[in-house]
């Protein structure tokens, strides 16, 4: 397996903490990874993003000029990104936030999430990234339970001692991955 | 009737700043202070490296972009080249305290015709929330993960009260944006300090107590509360020369 | 009658304006702007006084006072 | 058994490797995209028992690096590519006066403030000296999280055993970028003690530590001394790390992030038939000239990959010497070039060679 | 009729040249051996209507260079080695912002504090860049207090014309040195208006100064600007001196002091019947390449003399490309190599070829 | 019995200083206080670019060489690796309040433990005679040769005045060799500045001011008396945080 | 008995021992030492208090004050 | 003519100030001169020397490792440059600060002035530089009276406003002359 992703949104959506997740995950699982953020003023209001690999053997180039999987949680990040995406990629899309999601006329699996409604349903309008996580993790699958388990712990226990937002955030998952698995 | 607007001397450019950064005020109040003295053309300012950065993008007048910490310097160069324009710096407190030090007090001693707009927001807001000479005691940075301590990293930096020793500047004064008050009290100082230049070919600078609600982690109402109630303790607002 | 007209797509939603508003105007919209951020409206425009306070500590220069 | 893995950022992992090295005395500035280094410092530091300082300027910090370095001490500090060039005149004491110390540059686009995305635009400057007077850096050219982990621990023992300055020479990919790292423990080798620091005078007679010599002729002598080292370096330290398979058509060379690129660039152009290889330097001062040397007489082409306008090819050029044609290929400025690209301009080459 | 001779050192023969070539502002910071330049400039800047300032050091002087010249005016700062290398952040924002100005390099020996006597040791920095970012000085050496002059002179107008800093590379000898100059009048050329600079927005839109490309795109496109002028100055810039007999067996090459002492040592040669040549690069960059490249391929040998380790060998070596041996002879620190001396080591090299 | 004689921790070697040069003086009272505080084993200095440059030369204690303006950070970074070591530094005018301005500042408002000379003789000697930032108006240098001009040159910097407005330092004193009066007041006060480093673990500053006849162009005894007359009315003697 | 021993070597005649001296017993000397320099001489040592003025200003540390 | 110097002294005697002079009067002549002087704290109470090349053709090296001529004002001078000295070349000492002139193996015309006695002999303790010139120009000639007038002239009215000192230089000079043409 090896996939290489775009994860992209505005600066407060979380899209680099869903990277590291994934990259943590996909290092607990045995795998190869690597993360790397954009960094810098740009951040600040603007659009933020971050490139994860995740390979079975060994990577080379970390740095993703054509990624497999693209995740956006905002306009200017599709059109920023979707015309890299490699033919027979998938476009996970927070369609709570990108009001146009274009036509494709190129091979490539579009999936699109209310992941903000569906966050703000969960009342935890922060784990928006959580739920385009999970449908992710539906879609392509390929993680196992205790390597996402294990992450959700590094994440909210040792990074920021709130053990307590580990259920919600595993819900939004959850959520995020039976909207995968039910085709969307 | 417009009561308040936005000076046109402020380009359409949405600011880089973060949610509630008072930086957006003092660039304000600058080009409001600009614009009432009718001296645009014949204005040119000095950019600082530090979150302002980029305030070409947002003031149209002439600007040049300065080293990190040497804007002093390069207003010289160009006050010396251009004596009948205003020039200015604007700066934060780890361009003009820290590596700008030398520059800082020399420019003052010399009494260089300039006016010196410094931004004491206690800590590096564009590198993401570093300890500054000003930060205060026990504040906890990125490099002051246990809180500033006097006994490893010293005291904060009074720029105002140590360059009022200098016999070079004409007028030295601490202002601060934290409060509607406040603000209309700096804008009336930051006019003066144009003026000692332009009416007296005078040095003047003005420290404007400014927040960095990023990288205070603070509400922006919160911080600026915080430079009114906590800051000003360290760094009294008042004309320290004049 | 006094009005303020506030820029929404320079509007960051810091909540400053609101905070010093004597009469305590303000609201965040739900609906964000092209930034991202979710900017602030007032929806009782009568009960303002005009003062211009908003538009004084508006770090983002979003507001407009009018005073008629 | 495998070793633990965290997943760490470059930044962290070269603050780690210093520590775990060693090194307890860290004097920098903030400047991004090294900025975790010195963060990582100020949370760890006081907690391994060192000393961590916010220097006043990039000039403060390497001093106070000449400082602690004449005292004894293994110390480092770490910037990104104006604070480096604020810090050649410090640089160039610290080898005149023959003081171990590490210093990273986690480059960025340049010249000027320029911007602070990754870029390979100070190869020159590491390599050359950017400062003034004759002198070398040992130059580490990591390229992986793991690699600024460990060739930041090697720095401190070269710089031990050569009594001279060693760079990290990283960008700003390789510092912000995460991978899983593991740390073996340091083994220090056995060096000769600092008999030469400025300790006090206790027990012997005084030491000095200076780089000033007023009669030419006792300066020129000091300048064969260290010059004497830089060949002991040539001699003995030279890192590189190669692929090139028999009958290479296309031999890319390439440091740091480049050469993680131009790893998949070969695979690529092998999977079309070509044979291409592959030659990173790890060592920028020493450079692997020899071995250069050796492969250019039979290699049919060497193309030079690298984030600038082109740099390290003159140094390959000058191992090359003609014997066969050296390409250039460089995107700068932050661009990052894709493996796409690279392997359009490859082949280019290779149809120029088939003709 | 003979113009009319003054009898100078170096020094003021460059401040003197640089006042009659319209420069009005000039700051300095004090260093050994180039105090003449500050001290002359103090005396005869206010006489001709501009200003010196000594600054409060060499980062200050950098500055106000570069702050003097965005507001368009003819500028100049001096230093010497160590000055120098803490000016290069400070060059590096000049040519970033494409600035013209001139700074002098009245070289010392290094590295370090090193020693004052004359050397040329920084070529790396001045031609390879010592500051960060892909980056290039036109680097002008002279080598007689005549040259001192005129070059500066020539330096004013091609700083303009190419919007770039000019480096004039002298050593202690040449800037302590007295002998005879003439002034003739300087014509400044048809030069574009500096309609960039800032001066007040009166009367058009407004001018920035400035170096920050945050977009990598935006910062390549402006290396790629860069880039072009510095090709354009390879094409049209190129200045050497030589005397090369046909069937010249040994070219000796070298700038600025040792270009000097080299012409005796090739009348010597000669007059122990060796055909030996001397080639002289004027412009360090852009380097006289193409022409060395040419006298390469038929030379038998070619003997590179500096006052410093070797440096501009490299150079020589990248044209020469193997066509012909490159062999080098230096002397450092101050120590000023003799003629005798060389003499002696072209013979060494002159009996390999006649074996 | 003798009752002055040439300090053992002196080497043998005859200074390079010129004539009737008070660096001499200087010295020699460093090396008695060393000696008589027996500290000379446990002793670090830091020599500057300056006419004290070969210092090492003289005083028989470990010494570095920092670069021009830098002895503070140098001193910073000997001090925080041997706590328990004697660090100081010995600097010139231009050294420590032109181009080390910042390190002066800084290492000052840290409070770093260290002892900080400060050889205050209003020019560059080692270079030949350039205004320093001590230069007095009027004075005549190789760089000022129409005299030091404020509305030019700016106005003299008052070092011990301007530091003494930071929390940092514990002991910031000025002292003259003019005279022998003075001299033997320079040796208490100086005392002082290494007492509290060694007994309050604190920074202290003693500013001294000494002769440059050479290029005054004066005679040594013309020099010390221009001290006493000329210089104190710019730089009084005193202490001025203790 | 007072005295005071002047090293001709390390004096470089700059006066500052004779313009001090409150008894004004220095002269300069006719011959130069090896550095080029005239060092100064007692001539009426038996005049000398002993008071060690002389060493304590003499920039070089020249003299040695004795009291015997 | 090419003539090549080392002049050398203390730092105290003027042995810059006469090398210049020859340099000027050189150039007045209308032969091409250069004038290089030691430089740096060195100089202060050690020695001082520069390096002084006159001649009819133009100057290669300026920097001058064989010294037709050497004048040396003392004896560290004499010691350190006298080796260097080519065959056949002039050595001018002066005997007043320099007690033991050596015994010389090789072909060189060695000349002693006793030049501080004579200055100070002339009340003009300060023109010793002076009489040794005087002697150096007896001995080689070549510089017309009317390029040492002139120089004369540089030297105290323009650079130093003394004209009043010309008389007694110009005096030094003389002196120095007729002991060379002596035979000293
Ligand atoms: C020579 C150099 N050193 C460091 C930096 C990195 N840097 C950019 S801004 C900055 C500090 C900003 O802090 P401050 O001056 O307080 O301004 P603020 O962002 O707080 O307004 C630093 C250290 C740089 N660009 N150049
Ligand atoms: C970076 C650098 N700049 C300049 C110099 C030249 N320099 C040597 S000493 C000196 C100033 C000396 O003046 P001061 O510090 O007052 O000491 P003093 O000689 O008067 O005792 C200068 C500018 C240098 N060595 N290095
Ligand atoms: S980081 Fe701080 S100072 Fe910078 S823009 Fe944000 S809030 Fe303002
Ligand atoms: S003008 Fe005054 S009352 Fe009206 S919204 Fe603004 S602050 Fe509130
Ligand atoms: S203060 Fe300005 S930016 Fe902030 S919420 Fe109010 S209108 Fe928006
Ligand atoms: S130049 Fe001045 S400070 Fe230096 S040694 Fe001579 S008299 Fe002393
Ligand atoms: S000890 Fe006193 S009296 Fe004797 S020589 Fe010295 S100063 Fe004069
Ligand atoms: S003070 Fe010292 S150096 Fe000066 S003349 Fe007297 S003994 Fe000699
Ligand atoms: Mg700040
Ligand atoms: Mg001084």
């Amino acid at each position: 397996m090896k996939d290489r992703l775009i994860i992209s949104g505005f600066g407060g959506q979380g899209v680099m903490l869903l990277g590291q997740f994934l990259a943590y995950a996909g290092m607990l699982d045995g795998r190869r990874v690597s993360w790397i953020p954009s960094y810098g003023p740009e951040m600040r209001g603007g659009t933020a993003y971050c490139s994860v690999t995740i390979s079975d053997t060994s990577i080379a180039s970390p740095v993703i000029s054509r990624p497999d999987t693209l995740i956006v949680m905002n306009s200017p990040s599709l059109d920023r990104f979707l015309p890299a995406v490699r033919r027979y990629g998938i476009v996970v899309a927070n369609s709570s936030m990108i009001e146009h999601i274009p036509e494709l006329d190129r091979d490539i699996h579009l999936v699109s999430v209310p992941a903000q409604s569906i966050a703000e349903e969960l009342k935890a309008p922060k784990a928006s990234n959580m739920v385009m996580l999970g449908c992710y993790l539906g879609i392509r699958g390929g993680l196992s339970e205790k390597a996402v388990e294990a992450a959700l712990q590094k994440a909210f226990v040792d990074a920021v001692k709130r053990p307590d937002l580990i259920p919600i955030n595993r819900a939004a998952i959850e959520r995020g991955r039976e909207l995968a698995l039910a085709g969307n | 009737m417009r009561v308040f607007e936005r000076p046109k001397m402020l380009k359409d450019k949405v600011f880089h700043y973060c949610p509630g950064c008072t930086h957006g005020i003092v660039h304000r109040l600058v080009a409001e202070i600009i614009e009432e003295m009718e001296i645009r053309e014949r204005t040119v300012g000095v950019c600082p490296v530090g979150c302002a950065v980029l305030a070409y993008d947002y003031l149209d007048i002439d600007m040049q972009e300065a080293s990190h910490g040497r804007a002093p310097a390069v207003a010289t160069g160009i006050k010396r080249v251009l004596p009948d324009r205003v020039v200015f710096t604007y700066q934060g407190d780890g361009d003009l305290a820290a590596i700008g030090m030398t520059e800082t007090v020399h420019t003052a001693a010399r009494g260089e015709p300039l006016t010196v707009i410094f931004i004491n927001n206690a800590i590096y807001g564009m590198t993401n929330g570093q300890m500054a000479p000003t930060t205060l005691l026990g504040q906890r940075t990125q490099t002051t993960p246990y809180g500033r301590n006097a006994a490893k990293e010293g005291y904060p930096i009074k720029v105002c009260e140590m360059l009022a020793t200098l016999d070079g500047p004409s007028y030295i004064a601490r202002v601060s944006v934290g409060s509607y008050k406040s603000i209309l009290n700096a804008r009336k100082v930051l006019r003066e300090a144009f003026r000692r230049q332009i009416e007296e070919n005078a040095y003047a600078l003005v420290e404007v107590l400014s927040t960095c609600p990023t990288n205070w982690s603070m509400k922006p109402r919160d911080a600026m509360d915080w430079i009114e109630n906590e800051m000003q303790e360290t760094f009294p607002v008042g004309i320290f020369k004049e | 009658m006094a009005e303020v007209i506030i820029d929404r797509e320079r509007c960051k939603g810091c909540l400053l304006c609101a905070s010093f508003c004597p009469k305590q105007l303000f609201t965040l919209s739900d609906k964000f702007n092209s930034s991202g951020y979710y900017p602030v409206e007032i929806k009782e425009m009568e009960k303002c006084s005009g003062c211009a306070v908003c538009a004084t500590v508006c770090p983002d220069v979003a507001i407009t006072a009018v005073d008629r | 058994m495998k070793k633990k893995q965290v997943l760490m950022k470059g930044n962290e992992a070269m603050a780690e490797g210093a520590i775990m090295a060693g090194c307890r005395y860290f004097f920098g500035y903030p400047i991004t995209p090294q900025n975790e280094v010195p963060a990582h410092m100020a949370v760890s530091m006081p907690r391994a028992g060192g000393v961590f300082i916010q220097a006043e300027s990039e000039l403060a910090a390497i001093n106070m690096v000449y400082g602690a370095a004449g005292a004894g001490a293994r110390v480092m500090t770490s910037s990104s590519s104006p604070g480096i060039s604020l810090k050649q005149e410090g640089i160039s004491y610290l080898v005149g006066a023959e003081l171990p110390c590490v210093i990273a540059n986690i480059m960025r686009g340049g010249p000027g403030l320029g911007g602070i995305q990754p870029s390979q635009s100070d190869y020159y400057q590491a390599v050359k000296g950017g400062g003034h007077g004759d002198y070398r850096l040992i130059v580490l050219a990591p390229n992986s999280v793991q690699e600024m982990a460990d060739l930041t621990m090697l720095a401190f023992d070269l710089a031990d055993i050569y009594r001279n300055p060693v760079m990290i020479l990283g960008d700003g990919n390789l510092g912000q970028m995460m991978e899983p790292v593991s740390f073996c423990k340091f083994r220090k080798r056995k060096l000769p003690p600092k008999d030469w620091a400025t300790t006090g005078t206790a027990g012997r007679s005084r030491n000095i530590v200076k780089s000033l010599y007023l009669i030419p002729e006792q300066l020129e002598a000091h300048n064969r001394k260290l010059y004497r080292k830089f060949q002991t370096m040539k001699r003995c330290e030279v890192r590189f790390e190669e692929d090139i398979p028999e009958g290479c058509e296309l031999l890319l060379t390439a440091f740091g992030t480049t050469a993680r690129i131009c790893r998949d660039v070969v695979d690529k152009l092998r999977q079309r038939g070509h044979k291409a290889g592959l030659f990173r330097p790890i060592t920028l001062f020493p450079f692997p000239e020899e071995r250069i040397k050796e492969v250019s007489s039979w290699v049919k082409a060497v193309m030079t990959v690298e984030m600038n306008m082109g740099q390290m090819v003159d140094d390959v050029r000058l191992a090359v010497e003609g014997r066969c044609p050296v390409h250039f290929y460089g995107r700068t400025g932050g661009v990052v070039p894709s493996v796409e690209e690279i392997v359009h301009e490859a082949g280019k080459i290779l149809r120029g060679i088939k003709k």
